[in-house]
């Protein structure tokens, strides 16, 4: 499925979205779209309004102007559980996870909006209810195992380091089959081998369960590693948009984003 | 077999000013008693509940009286909502209940006639906003009042009742305004009266808030005669108003200085025992637990219903509140009628105007 | 100089370090390194006095410092750069930065001086110094962090993953800032994911697995990255 | 005109009233962010202190008012360490019902031994009116409007300027953070609570003066102080200033204007509206992202 | 199905204790703490689950009690219609002051539903026409239940009832999703949950309950006045749900039964029981930091 775009059909897509925080231009008209089956990296310095478009895209804020489109459906100002349930999945830059759930719970907690048994059939057939619970914590566990952290499945959120959090809220948006996985920094405070694990992860998403991946990341080892297409922010303004060794390469990324002569994230 | 009778007072919250006052002329009625043998050769046993002045409290603490304690009567109680949810208790139970302070005409009027199971040893609100009524009118010479009240069954039915009185005899009531229980800023009410100019201004409610309206009307130069409640027959009220209190008057069933020999006995005893006046909350008290003993006495038996009669048929028995030789003479809804009285405050001191 | 001898430390009854003895000499940087969750953070926690070692002494300086209180260390010139981008989010990027001259308020000249490097150091906060601290993006929250610790004219600096969430323009200009710390006598001990720019800056790499070190050694041209590997990446550490 | 200069006169003063209370109020719960419903029998132990000072010992109204803060903070200090601290260790929102405990718990033994009756503290000031234009007003009330101004701007002074104020809404903020920057946490709550106790204190001695002052006294007008500082949004000072004021005025006016009953209701429903408008208050900013 | 079992059990010994070894009294108190359990229960819906700390449960208990009243007064309905009807009013106005609260957060919200309390109570004691003010409506007793003790039958089968319909509502997947609001809003929001919508509906449910006791009361006292429904009474429902233990399904049942039976006990102290009952809640929050549930299920994990 890799290559050979079968739908060309952007799954999301900006039009000329703009973002005034009390006056400062978080983004300006940024045009923007991911197709079915790709992988695009979303870059640009500290700032430059990157979270904004995620924020945007999911609905947890309201464009200023513009548009958001999810399978050519407008969104614009859609709530955000509105969004998930059009199978747009996210993680966040600054974790969210439910603190006194323990880490199970997290992932079944969102395996049940996706999957799970009605509200009504849930007060009335409670058999059914927790047969399906039985499930989605196996399934749950499933996911924390591709990221060797079923040994934490029952402990308090908050009880865990940074980084296995990052990994749990990766295993969350996982669980849920997303059609479009958007991650925000997925790999900051990841060891080295958690980065290979996630770079191997993000692909396999894609590969094999056609998920469709918007990768916000400053770690560049990632985003070339993975990505078909990157788009470059600054200042909330697209500067490029390209295959990554092109867009890497560009001066104006150079200058702005990456700095001379310096050695990427190992 | 000992007398139990029960107490039922809000001896906490915000009526409990009145209530632990209440509370002392009960006792007192019981020291008297047991002092001189007790009641069937033994000491009258007493019960206290608090009920804070809430009519649910209100309605357990009678329960418990009657169910745990085994009281044959009970003396309460003050706050007039709570005494209605109460009344109704004690009349399933047919123990009988005398009023400690509540005011509210509505409760008697229950009543069914002819047997009623709380009695109230004092005129309801109806006859005592009457007596005001025609005194403001008559006796101070006001042909306009304003009427401030406190929002509470006891204050809107005194307002209420002495607005229809007044109107019938031919006064004018310019304004009514009700006040939030525990209310102590009054300077824009008072600013509306004072705009108005009523030659007189008719409080309806507790003694803090009425000593905080004489004191404020005051400072803002309103200058007319302010007539008060029964509530606002207290020493306290002249100390905490200051010299705005002079010329307050105040209806009042009951002063230290009565000319009812019966309470003046009582005034002297309490004074001796307490070192202190008694108002007329403690003569309230006193005659309500007073009656409760002497209907035990005649019934010979401590036994609810028996006392009920007995309560019926005492117009006998001397009470310390209202003119000489006033008797606990209960109508057939189970209240008292006797004049209410108008003190003025002059030089710091109530004094009693004759009766007429 | 700090020294750390035998710490054991966790949470409530979960222990998490393991007799940690390591010293940092005066001036120098050292590195921890590890995989996630295997206590880098704690360590570093604990010498800052938000987690109470339950055996073991800290000395800086010749002076014991453990058991007194987070304020405390920061009294004596320790400094921490938390983990996880906190920051005071109702108080303005300004009073955040101010507030990390808390215990030399007295010197106002030098706090005044000291704000303006930290501007020049990061120009983006200077830009948003107004805005709550709340509001900033992620990378934003990080310089913050780094730039409250600076107003600090600590003698020892703990920094928890100071690169995390930084473009890689500023994380290379984060390493000239430690550079530049270090060339006036700062003590400091870092911990990164970021194994080159680790290696680039510290004299001695330690490498935590499971609440002890696996491997210590100095850093120099024969420290081979292979080796690192083995003893870091180890058996798939999580 | 005449009336309505009256009304805002009196607005004036009600309302500086209710800025007093609530400046210990926006202290300990806009600030500390602790529930302390028993704040409203700080506001009525101060007032009795003043009675005592005044009355009882005789020492006239400055000492009273020294002997008022003395008793509040050592009060206020030893509630903090020996009550709020060791239960928000572990629960903070515990604090709210250990606090509605200590009210029941201070009310009741004030009503033990003092009793019920309302007592007046002495003011010393001259009695009765003074007549401004057409505006009456005694000494007293302007003495409550001249000592809400001074303590509001210590308090705005010291809270915008100093590093108490700085490392006061640090620790408020974020106490880690508060604590790596050098900040003795543990010290500075304990202070500010005092400090939040003795101006509730001052404030119901003052009033005191004015108002009486019974066990109860403090129930009413705390839960006013608690709106005015969410109103004014949590811990700003201008915002308390202008929502008291505010609330004074309009429970003026409408007493005035539409009847005493009505006061309440019309204050509780400003409340209301103005937290749909704006759920962080009056002067309250958005300072999380989502 | 073991909760269930064991609310069947604490009913037949609630009934057995107040009946066979008390009297009237006992079963007065029995009927007062199988109205304030249902409270506190309901009141945990929205506090304990959802972390809305709701100082408006007493308005609610008010809303449906003056429901039953004045439909009785005005229309000569029966318990059994006044019942559904009175938590329906309740419901409806509990969704009503959902719509201002849900932006609001934490504090703000407490101080809404305190004003929310409030007007509710000024209202039922100033709208003298069609509340009766401080007087009150007078309220019949239940047909067919006229006597102290088969009221309380009624009520407590009511109570089970109730009990058992939380316990599923907090057991089905609306606990989850509360208990998901409660730890962080906006990522409920973007796992795909309508927060708005479950809020609103606990809220709706909460009042709902709270209003059914509302009926039950005004029935047990013959009659309703606004002085049953205030801020106080409000904040001792809270201190229930935070005594017994939040977010636990026993812990608000054991709070109700504990603090009102707590005043009775204290009565002997009679003048005494306000401090005792301020020391122990002091005393309580201190040492059950948890609740009382809390400590309980820590004890029996020993
Ligand atoms: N809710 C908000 N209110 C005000 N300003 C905001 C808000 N959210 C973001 N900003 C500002 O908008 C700008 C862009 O923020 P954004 O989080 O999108 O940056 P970013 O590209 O994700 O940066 P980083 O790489 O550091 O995460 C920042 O300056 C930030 O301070
Ligand atoms: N507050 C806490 N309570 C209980 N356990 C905790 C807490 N914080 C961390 N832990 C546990 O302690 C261990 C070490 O955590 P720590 O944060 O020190 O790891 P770390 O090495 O910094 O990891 P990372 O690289 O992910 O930041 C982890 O297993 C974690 O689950
Ligand atoms: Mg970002
Ligand atoms: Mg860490």
């Amino acid at each position: 499925m890799t290559g050979e775009q079968k739908n060309i059909a952007p799954i999301i897509r900006a039009e000329a979205l703009t973002k005034n925080f009390q006056g400062m231009v978080a983004l300006n008209a940024f045009d923007f779209s991911v197709n079915e089956g790709e992988i695009v990296g979303l870059i640009g310095p500290n700032g430059s309004g990157k979270s904004t478009v995620v924020n945007l895209l999911t609905g947890v804020l309201a464009p200023t102007s513009g548009r958001v489109l999810i399978d050519g459906k407008d969104f614009t100002g859609a709530a955000p559980h509105v969004v998930a349930r059009h199978g747009v999945v996210r993680t966040f830059q600054m974790i969210r996870l439910f603190p006194s759930l323990t880490v199970e719970r997290n992932i079944v907690l969102a395996l049940q909006e996706q999957s799970g048994p009605g509200y009504m059939s849930s007060f009335l057939n409670r058999r059914n209810a927790m047969a399906w619970h039985e499930k989605a914590a196996c399934k749950a566990r499933d996911m924390l195992a591709l990221f060797e952290m079923e040994k934490h499945a029952h402990k308090l959120a908050t009880d865990l380091s940074i980084g296995q959090q990052r990994m749990v809220e990766l295993a969350r948006g996982l669980a849920t089959n997303p059609r479009i996985f958007i991650l925000d920094e997925p790999a900051a405070g990841l060891s080295p081998i958690n980065v290979d694990r996630l770079i191997e992860m993000i692909r396999r998403m894609r590969d094999e369960f056609g998920v469709t991946i918007l990768l916000v990341e400053h770690v560049m080892r990632v985003v070339q590693a993975v990505c078909d297409r990157v788009v470059v922010l600054d200042y909330g303004q697209k500067v490029a948009d390209g295959k990554p060794d092109v867009v890497v390469q560009d001066p104006k990324v150079i200058e702005a984003y990456i700095g001379l002569g310096r050695s990427s994230h190992a | 077999e000992q007398l139990k009778l029960g107490v039922s007072l809000p001896l906490s919250g915000p009526a409990s000013l009145a209530g632990t006052s209440i509370r002392e002329g009960i006792e007192f009625a019981v020291k008297q008693a047991n002092q001189k043998g007790g009641v069937f050769d033994q000491d009258v046993k007493v019960f206290i509940e608090d009920d804070e002045g809430n009519p649910t409290k209100g309605v357990t603490a009678v329960r418990k009286l009657i169910e745990q304690d085994h009281v044959v009567g009970i003396s309460g109680t003050y706050v007039s909502a709570v005494a209605a949810a109460e009344s109704k208790v004690a009349k399933e139970y047919k123990v009988p209940m005398i009023s400690a302070g509540s005011t509210s005409s509505a409760v008697t009027d229950a009543n069914t006639a002819g047997d009623p199971w709380f009695f109230r040893a004092f005129p309801g609100s109806r006859a005592q906003a009457k007596q005001t009524a025609s005194d403001t009118l008559k006796k101070l010479n006001a042909k306009t009042v304003a009427v401030l009240y406190e929002n509470s069954i006891y204050g809107k039915s005194l307002a209420d009742e002495f607005k229809s009185n007044y109107e019938g005899i031919g006064g004018k009531v310019v304004a009514m305004e009700a006040y939030n229980p525990g209310d102590k800023d009054f300077y824009s009410s008072l600013t509306n009266v004072r705009a108005q100019s009523p030659s007189a201004v008719y409080i309806a409610g507790l003694m803090d808030s009425g000593a905080q309206i004489i004191k404020q009307a005051g400072e803002l130069g309103v200058q007319t005669q302010i007539v008060g409640s029964g509530s606002m027959m207290s020493d306290k009220l002249i100390e905490l108003a200051g010299p705005a209190s002079e010329g307050f008057a105040v209806s009042s069933m009951f002063e230290p200085s009565t000319p009812n020999k019966h309470g003046a006995e009582f005034a002297k005893e309490f004074r001796a025992a307490y070192k202190k006046e008694p108002d007329v909350y403690s003569a309230i008290g006193f005659d309500s637990m007073g009656l409760l003993i002497e209907a035990a006495r005649r019934a010979g038996k401590p036994d609810g219903a028996a006392m009920q009669k007995q309560l019926l048929n005492m117009p006998d028995f001397p009470l310390s509140q209202g003119p000489d030789r006033t008797t606990a003479k209960f109508d057939d809804k189970g209240s008292v009628e006797f004049k209410v009285g108008l003190a003025i405050v002059k030089n710091g001191k109530r004094e009693w105007l004759p009766f007429d | 100089m700090l020294e750390c001898k035998s710490i054991d430390a966790g949470y409530g009854k979960v222990q998490i370090l393991y007799g940690l003895d390591f010293t940092v000499p005066k001036g120098g940087l050292s590195a921890i390194l590890g995989g996630n969750g295997t206590g880098k953070s704690t360590a570093l926690k604990t010498l800052a006095g938000l987690v109470k070692p339950t055996r073991g002494e800290i000395l800086l300086d010749g002076k014991r410092i453990d058991g007194k209180g987070a304020h405390a260390m920061a009294a004596a010139g320790l400094c921490l750069v938390p983990q996880g981008k906190e920051v005071l989010g109702g108080l303005s990027v300004h009073e955040n930065i101010t507030v990390g001259a808390y215990h030399r308020r007295k010197d106002k000249p030098g706090i005044a001086e000291d704000v303006e490097m930290v501007y020049a150091e990061f120009p983006r906060l200077k830009a948003r110094y107004k805005a709550p601290a709340g509001l900033l993006s992620g990378g934003e929250r990080q310089m913050l962090s780094l730039g409250r610790a600076l107003m600090a004219r600590p003698s020892m600096l703990l920094l928890d993953e100071p690169s995390a969430a930084l473009a890689p323009k500023v994380v290379g200009e984060i390493s000239d800032i430690i550079r530049k710390l270090r060339a006036r006598g700062l003590t400091m001990l870092l911990v990164e994911q970021n194994v080159s720019m680790a290696l680039e800056l510290a004299d001695e790499v330690h490498i935590l697995r499971e609440g002890r070190f696996a491997y210590s050694r100095k850093n120099g041209p024969d420290l081979k990255v292979e080796e690192l590997r083995e003893f870091y990446l180890g058996k798939g550490q999580s | 005109m005449i009336l309505f200069q009256q009304f805002l006169a009196n607005g004036v003063v009600v309302g500086s009233s209710y800025v007093l209370v609530a400046l210990g109020l926006t202290l300990i719960f806009g600030i500390l962010k602790i529930v302390n419903f028993a704040h409203g029998e700080f506001y009525m132990l101060g007032g009795y202190v003043a009675v005592v000072g005044t009355q009882v010992l005789g020492i006239g109204p400055l000492p009273s008012i020294v002997l008022v803060i003395v008793v509040m903070v050592m009060l206020g200090w030893f509630i903090e360490r020996a009550i709020f601290v060791p239960i928000a260790k572990k629960d903070p929102t515990n604090v709210i019902i250990a606090s509605f405990g200590l009210s029941i718990l201070l009310q009741n033994i004030v009503l033990k031994i003092a009793g019920p009756e309302p007592m007046l503290a002495r003011s010393g000031l001259p009695r009765g009116a003074i007549q401004i234009g057409n505006i009456f007003l005694t000494s007293e009330r302007l003495a409550i409007v001249a000592l809400a101004a001074v303590t509001v701007t210590a308090l705005l002074v010291v809270l915008k300027y100093t590093w108490i104020g700085l490392s006061l809404r640090a620790m408020s903020e974020n106490a880690t953070v508060a604590r790596i920057c050098g900040i003795n946490v543990r010290r500075v709550g304990v202070v500010t609570f005092a400090i939040g106790a003795a101006l509730a204190g001052l404030a119901g001695a003052l009033m005191a003066t004015v108002f009486t002052v019974q066990p109860n006294a403090g129930s009413l007008i705390v839960m006013k102080a608690f709106v005015i500082v969410v109103l004014a949004g949590m811990g700003s000072i201008e915002g308390a200033i202008i929502a008291g004021l505010a609330l004074g005025i309009v429970e003026s006016l409408v007493t005035g204007y539409l009847g005493n009953g009505l006061r309440d209701i019309v204050g509780f429903i400003f409340v209301m509206g103005v937290l749909t408008i704006r759920p962080q208050g009056l002067f309250g900013i958005q300072t999380d992202r989502s | 199905m073991r909760a269930i079992f064991l609310i069947l059990v604490a009913a037949a010994t609630l009934a057995i204790v107040s009946t066979v070894f008390g009297g009237g009294y006992a079963i007065n108190i029995a009927i007062v703490v199988c109205i304030y359990v249902i409270l506190a229960s309901s009141l945990d819906i929205v506090m304990g689950w959802t972390g809305l700390f709701s100082f408006a449960h007493a308005a609610f208990l008010g809303i449906g009690a003056y429901t039953a009243a004045i439909l009785g007064r005005d229309f000569g309905t029966t318990f059994w219609l006044n019942l559904p009807l009175g938590m329906i009013v309740a419901g409806l106005f509990g969704f009503l002051l959902g719509l201002p609260l849900l932006r609001a957060q934490g504090h703000f919200l407490a101080i809404m539903t305190i004003a929310f309390q409030t007007i509710v109570y000024l209202v039922l004691s100033q709208w003298t026409d069609f509340t009766g003010g401080q007087y009150g409506i007078e309220v019949e007793p239940v047909a067919g239940f006229t006597t102290l003790s088969s009221y309380f039958y009624l009520v407590l089968v009511i109570a089970v009832i109730c009990l058992i319909a939380i316990r599923f509502l907090t057991q089905s997947r609306l606990g989850d999703a509360l208990q998901a609001i409660r730890d962080d809003e906006t990522l409920a929001r973007t796992i795909g949950m309508n927060t708005k919508a479950v809020k609103l509906v606990a809220l709706a449910i909460s009042s709902a309950f709270a209003g059914g006791a509302g009926v039950l009361l005004a029935y047990h006292i013959r009659g309703v006045t606004p002085d049953d429904y205030t801020v106080l009474a409000s904040a001792s429902i809270v201190a229930m749900v935070v005594l017994g233990g939040r977010g636990r399904f026993w812990g608000p049942v054991l709070g109700a039964v504990l603090l009102t039976a707590l005043p009775e006990m204290l009565s002997i102290l009679t003048d005494y029981k306000h401090i005792f009952y301020g020391g122990v809640l002091i005393l309580v929050t201190m040492f059950a930091p948890q609740g009382l549930a809390g400590k309980f299920s820590r004890w029996r994990a020993r």
